[in-house]
């Protein structure tokens, strides 16, 4: 396989590219993908190639454009819809939760919804309380959704493919400040299955698992703290549904340990899904210090630069962490 | 045969006719039934009844054909059945069993047949209006040359989703009819109370597209509407909003005083009864003898009884099943 | 106080009553809440007594009937949103996420939104997957919201007149199975603070962190389990948001044993949060086995009553969790 | 003094005239400011200019008082000068500084100023009108005999949220004067692709409330249409629906390679400008004289320039200023 340096971004275009090049029922849909190449630019050049049937300006409506992804899905393609920000899925819910979501089940293992909703999350941009939430916690509660949230661009290619490939809902979360990071992708098309977590580096006296930018700040403080000895294994989910969940348990029986960061607000996050799979585990047993969790405080964000950054867990936040948790081994 | 006497889409043959009056007492004694086991306590959960209403169901899916497809409410036993439906698998799945269109998951909100182009039932007032635009939208871009027919009603045309997703299906030129079953109410809010315009149709304005008013207990005038408008459809020019003017005899769900209407307007309403009217616009056109007449009817019946029994008959579903069909 | 027997349903009716006839400023309105009454019969009557003013039926529009009560409540009113199935918060999340909790944050601590959304929840009904949900975990996830869960009469007086008189948008579920359920409640007005839990019944062994109907199976099992000589201790939190953590810390101090319980899906639900609050503090030191969660299934509620009861936890489901928790007391 | 020789509301005298007239400088120095604060890099996050739509906020807020109230969007700087807006606050909520409207924690599209009856710029496309209607239902229940304008964008147009307040409004016959900036765009949806309605205006006639196009760059018809509207609103009658077309001069936000328009219609656009037009107009009237006009857009600037000292030399917001202001 030839690989290269390509964005985070780059790999979100490269993926949904390659995969409409192989299979004319894979469209998008979404607010400004057209010419203008969507709000981040993931778009840019895809009308071009592929046309304004296949890449779909849509109105601002975003109970009427998740419903006709959702309509279509059922009835033969295989539509990505691009969400400007993920925070409005709050006008799309019904249509994701009670429709999406639901339809199989309630037809009674009938029709099936093969749909990637794509979006990004997240804070750091300056954008305030109403674009910087991570609201990914909400669809992993609903049966039916699966839920991805790729770190690295070469977990995206791979985990978008698996996500136009697989037969359901998807809603795939695109970090705001992962966009413009590189990482060494393949040229071909790959696929990660979704609900393998992937250790992003392998430690032994403490387990961390972090989710999306978490990861990159988790592994800034592992190589920090490798510096006083404290050996740190970072594990990604990848996806939160399905949730590995032998990794992380396997990961926890071996260090003893657990730290459980994500940007989301900590209060009813998906951290304490986490934590909970770990506690009525068997690795429950191995436990050597009360497990930890960091999310975002319980503030909408603000727009100050400092208090937003402040909001969510840092890599000083994480050494500190660790520390704590290591301190009486 | 053809029909010649009356102004009828072509499609629409003396046989179809009869097929269609007997169609509408199915629904009409489907729906009575339903009621008796709900009076009773032996269907679990809510249902919504159509008994009144068989025209507007009937009627509209008589002139589309079978790759076509509809997207139903929560008021929809008629639709579905008019849709080619099993009244077996329909009264099984009332009845929670097995045997059921939704394998006793889904109940009288659910049901769907996506193999006949029923793509469900919906119990989101208005749920049911974008994923229309969606099967719209497949058969433009796969050139499948299907329409959708979407029923709503009256209380969902003040949903958000209505908006959208009218405006989505007409800029698109897509392949949708838009059907609102204007039954005077929502559960209990009086149309004319949730709105300021005479007509629901008149919101087709607001969308560049054609609206049209239907009485809706009139079968040959909801024929030749909705006609029209699948024509205009398939023609690639887009939507049409038709709203059918109706009435439900029964209250709204399982338990409703109706206190918010008159009996005598539910009277005045009876009296229009579209069954009543169709039988005799089809007699006049001598297509049907009060004799052939209650055949149908008591042949509908009878299916219905059927359907009961089948239901009756059926095995629970296993516990097991509980956890299947999540995903796909 | 003079008290006496009334229903679940009942007491929501006398507490937005009593306010109502105080506060001018307070009024209901919601879909079919006049002469109907509402879906489930709670504000029968009251159009009669406060006239269609004050009794607003509104046209089935959530999202701008959710917006119409934040929007009068920044104003100066005092609105009580009844909205029919706790399903469709699905359409009104825009406006009670990002706007009526983030009001008055993003506005730099002005502006305030004092405002309850009254809406049943829960299974049981037969009502299948679009109007049984219990998506309690998504409000609670929401910094700016406040989040009630009763499970008695009692408490439903005391807890509404306390969200009625907050000042932020306060969620208030109810229980659809809980409505015909009794109690002894005082005709006065009367006021639970929130954030306060209740310990529905003491118990040395193991303590059940249960919420709405949830209570009840709790204390029928407790009941069962005494018979075996097991001590179980009941605490219901009534608020989640805010959650009296302190309560359940303690309780989980004197019996070393933790089960959370609720009807919401397990995965993603509020459980997970209870569990963590109490993985974190000193009482984790102190557990003497596993924790354990019981809630719904990964599941969409199915129709079928047999279905239906077997998709959430049930009473048997508590004993069998109790008794593999202490079986090494 | 009033005016002779334009017809206008009775409350627009010449001296509000003059002082509107450097209102629109106000707002469009703010604007320009911002733009290259941005440019800089100075600010943090996104902003979106209201430059060359200045008469819509300006001519529209002209005719309301001080009780009277505002509904804004994420293109608000304009409207929250016009609605008395404290350009000092604004300038420094920009910044993220403490003195600014929000302490820091809101930026551009979280400015609101609920004292002088401004409800707020909004992040969500069409969030704003869903409160725009319970600001209106309590000036009707408490009787205050407030009016609300509600203005949005016509991207907006097509969410629910827009459907569902427009008719909630009007069957309560609720005081909002709903305003359709329509600047030709979304963010890049060229408003003639997103619709098949000729003018949004249109729309009104799907809530049974008078629909009014106005030319969004005509100070007098402005006031005047909005003039109307609010007599209508004070009358208990009800809402009515205005569209202004008009035109932003800059990209939708911060980055926008403007690759969906083409530089000749900017160009037609920019020369309608509607505050030329206005000094225009007035000067006409002998309202204005050059000299006058070019004194009060100078005194504009300085009132910007201003504005920026003292948002460069306020402080940040403390840390601990993060976890207040949650819950009342
Ligand atoms: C989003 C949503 N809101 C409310 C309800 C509750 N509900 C079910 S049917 C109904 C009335 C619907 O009225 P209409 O659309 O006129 O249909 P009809 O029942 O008259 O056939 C209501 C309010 C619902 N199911 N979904
Ligand atoms: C619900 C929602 N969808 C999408 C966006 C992203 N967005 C911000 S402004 C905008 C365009 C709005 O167009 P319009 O209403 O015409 O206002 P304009 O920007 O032209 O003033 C879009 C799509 C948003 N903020 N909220
Ligand atoms: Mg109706
Ligand atoms: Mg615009």
């Amino acid at each position: 396989m030839t690989t290269r340096q390509i964005t985070y971004l780059e790999a979100v275009r490269e993926a949904m590219s390659l995969e409409m090049r192989e299979n004319n029922d894979v469209f998008i849909l979404g607010e400004d993908i057209g010419v203008y190449g969507g709000a981040f630019g993931v778009t840019r050049g895809m009308i071009e190639e592929f046309g304004p049937e296949r890449v779909r300006n849509t109105p601002i409506s975003e109970a009427a454009i998740a419903g006709a992804a959702i309509g279509s899905a059922l009835t033969g393609m295989r539509p990505i819809l691009e969400l400007q920000f993920s925070d409005f899925i709050t006008i799309a819910m019904d249509q994701m939760v009670n429709q999406a979501a639901k339809t199989r089940y309630m037809f009674g293992g009938k029709g099936k919804v093969p749909m990637v909703l794509r979006t990004p999350a997240g804070s750091g941009t300056g954008a305030a309380a109403q674009h910087s939430q991570s609201l990914e916690a909400w669809m992993a509660h609903i049966p039916g959704l699966k839920v991805v949230q790729p770190s690295t661009a070469y977990d995206v290619k791979g985990l978008l493919k698996a996500a136009i490939d697989d037969d359901n809902p998807v809603i795939f979360y695109e970090h705001k400040l992962l966009y413009r990071t590189t990482d060494d992708v393949p040229e071909e098309s790959y696929k990660i299955e979704l609900g393998k977590a992937d250790i992003k580096r392998e430690g032994t006296d403490v387990t961390i698992v972090a989710t999306a930018i978490m990861v990159h700040k988790a592994l800034e403080a592992a190589s920090e703290l490798e510096k006083e000895g404290i050996s740190v294994e970072v594990v990604d989910p990848r996806t939160i549904v399905p949730l590995d969940k032998e990794t992380i348990i396997n990961s926890v029986k071996k260090t003893g340990r657990l730290i459980v960061v994500h940007e989301a607000v900590q209060r009813g996050g998906f951290g304490g899904e986490i934590v909970s799979v770990v506690a009525e585990s068997e690795a429950f047993d191995y436990l050597d210090a009360p497990i930890k969790r960091l999310g975002g405080k319980a503030v909408p964000i603000p727009y100050n630069p400092t208090l937003e950054k402040a909001a969510i867990p840092q890599v000083p936040d994480i050494i500190e962490a660790v520390r704590e948790t290591v301190k009486n081994k | 045969m053809m029909v010649k006497t009356l102004k009828l889409p072509e499609m629409i043959t003396e046989e179809k006719l009869k097929d269609l009056y007997k169609e509408m007492w199915l629904i009409r004694y489907f729906d009575e039934k339903v009621d008796q086991f709900f009076a009773k306590g032996m269907i679990h959960g809510t249902t919504h009844l159509c008994v009144g209403q068989e025209a507007s169901a009937a009627g509209s899916i008589a002139v589309i054909g079978r790759k076509d497809k509809i997207v139903s409410t929560h008021r929809g036993h008629g639709h579905c059945i008019s849709k080619e439906g099993d009244i077996n698998k329909m009264m099984a799945e009332l009845f929670g069993r097995e045997t059921g269109y939704c394998k006793g998951k889904g109940g009288s909100m659910h049901i769907a047949d996506v193999e006949k182009g029923n793509l469900g039932a919906n119990g989101i007032v208005g749920g049911g209006l974008p994923l229309a635009v969606g099967a719209a939208l497949t058969s433009k871009m796969k050139k499948e040359d299907y329409v959708v027919l979407c029923f709503f009603g009256d209380g969902a045309s003040n949903e958000g989703s209505f908006h959208e997703s009218v405006n989505l299906a007409a800029i698109w030129d897509l392949p949708v009819i838009f059907i609102c079953e204007n039954n005077q109410y929502g559960m209990s809010g009086p149309v004319k109370e949730m709105t300021r315009v005479e007509n629901i149709a008149d919101r087709a304005s607001s969308y560049g597209i054609p609206g049209k008013v239907v009485d809706g207990l009139d079968m040959i005038e909801i024929m030749n509407s909705v006609h029209e408008a699948v024509e205009h459809a398939r023609d690639g020019k887009g939507p049409t909003l038709i709203e059918m003017k109706t009435y439900r005899w029964k209250g709204h769900s399982k338990s409703d005083a109706k206190k918010y209407r008159t009996r005598e307007e539910e009277k005045e309403w009876r009296e229009k009864d579209g069954i009543k009217r169709f039988k005799e616009t089809l007699i006049e056109a001598s297509i049907l003898t009060e004799e052939t007449a209650k055949q149908l009817q008591d042949q509908a019946y009878e299916e219905i009884e059927e359907a009961v029994k089948f239901a009756e008959n059926s095995p629970e579903p296993s516990l097991d099943s509980l956890l299947e069909d999540v995903y796909a």
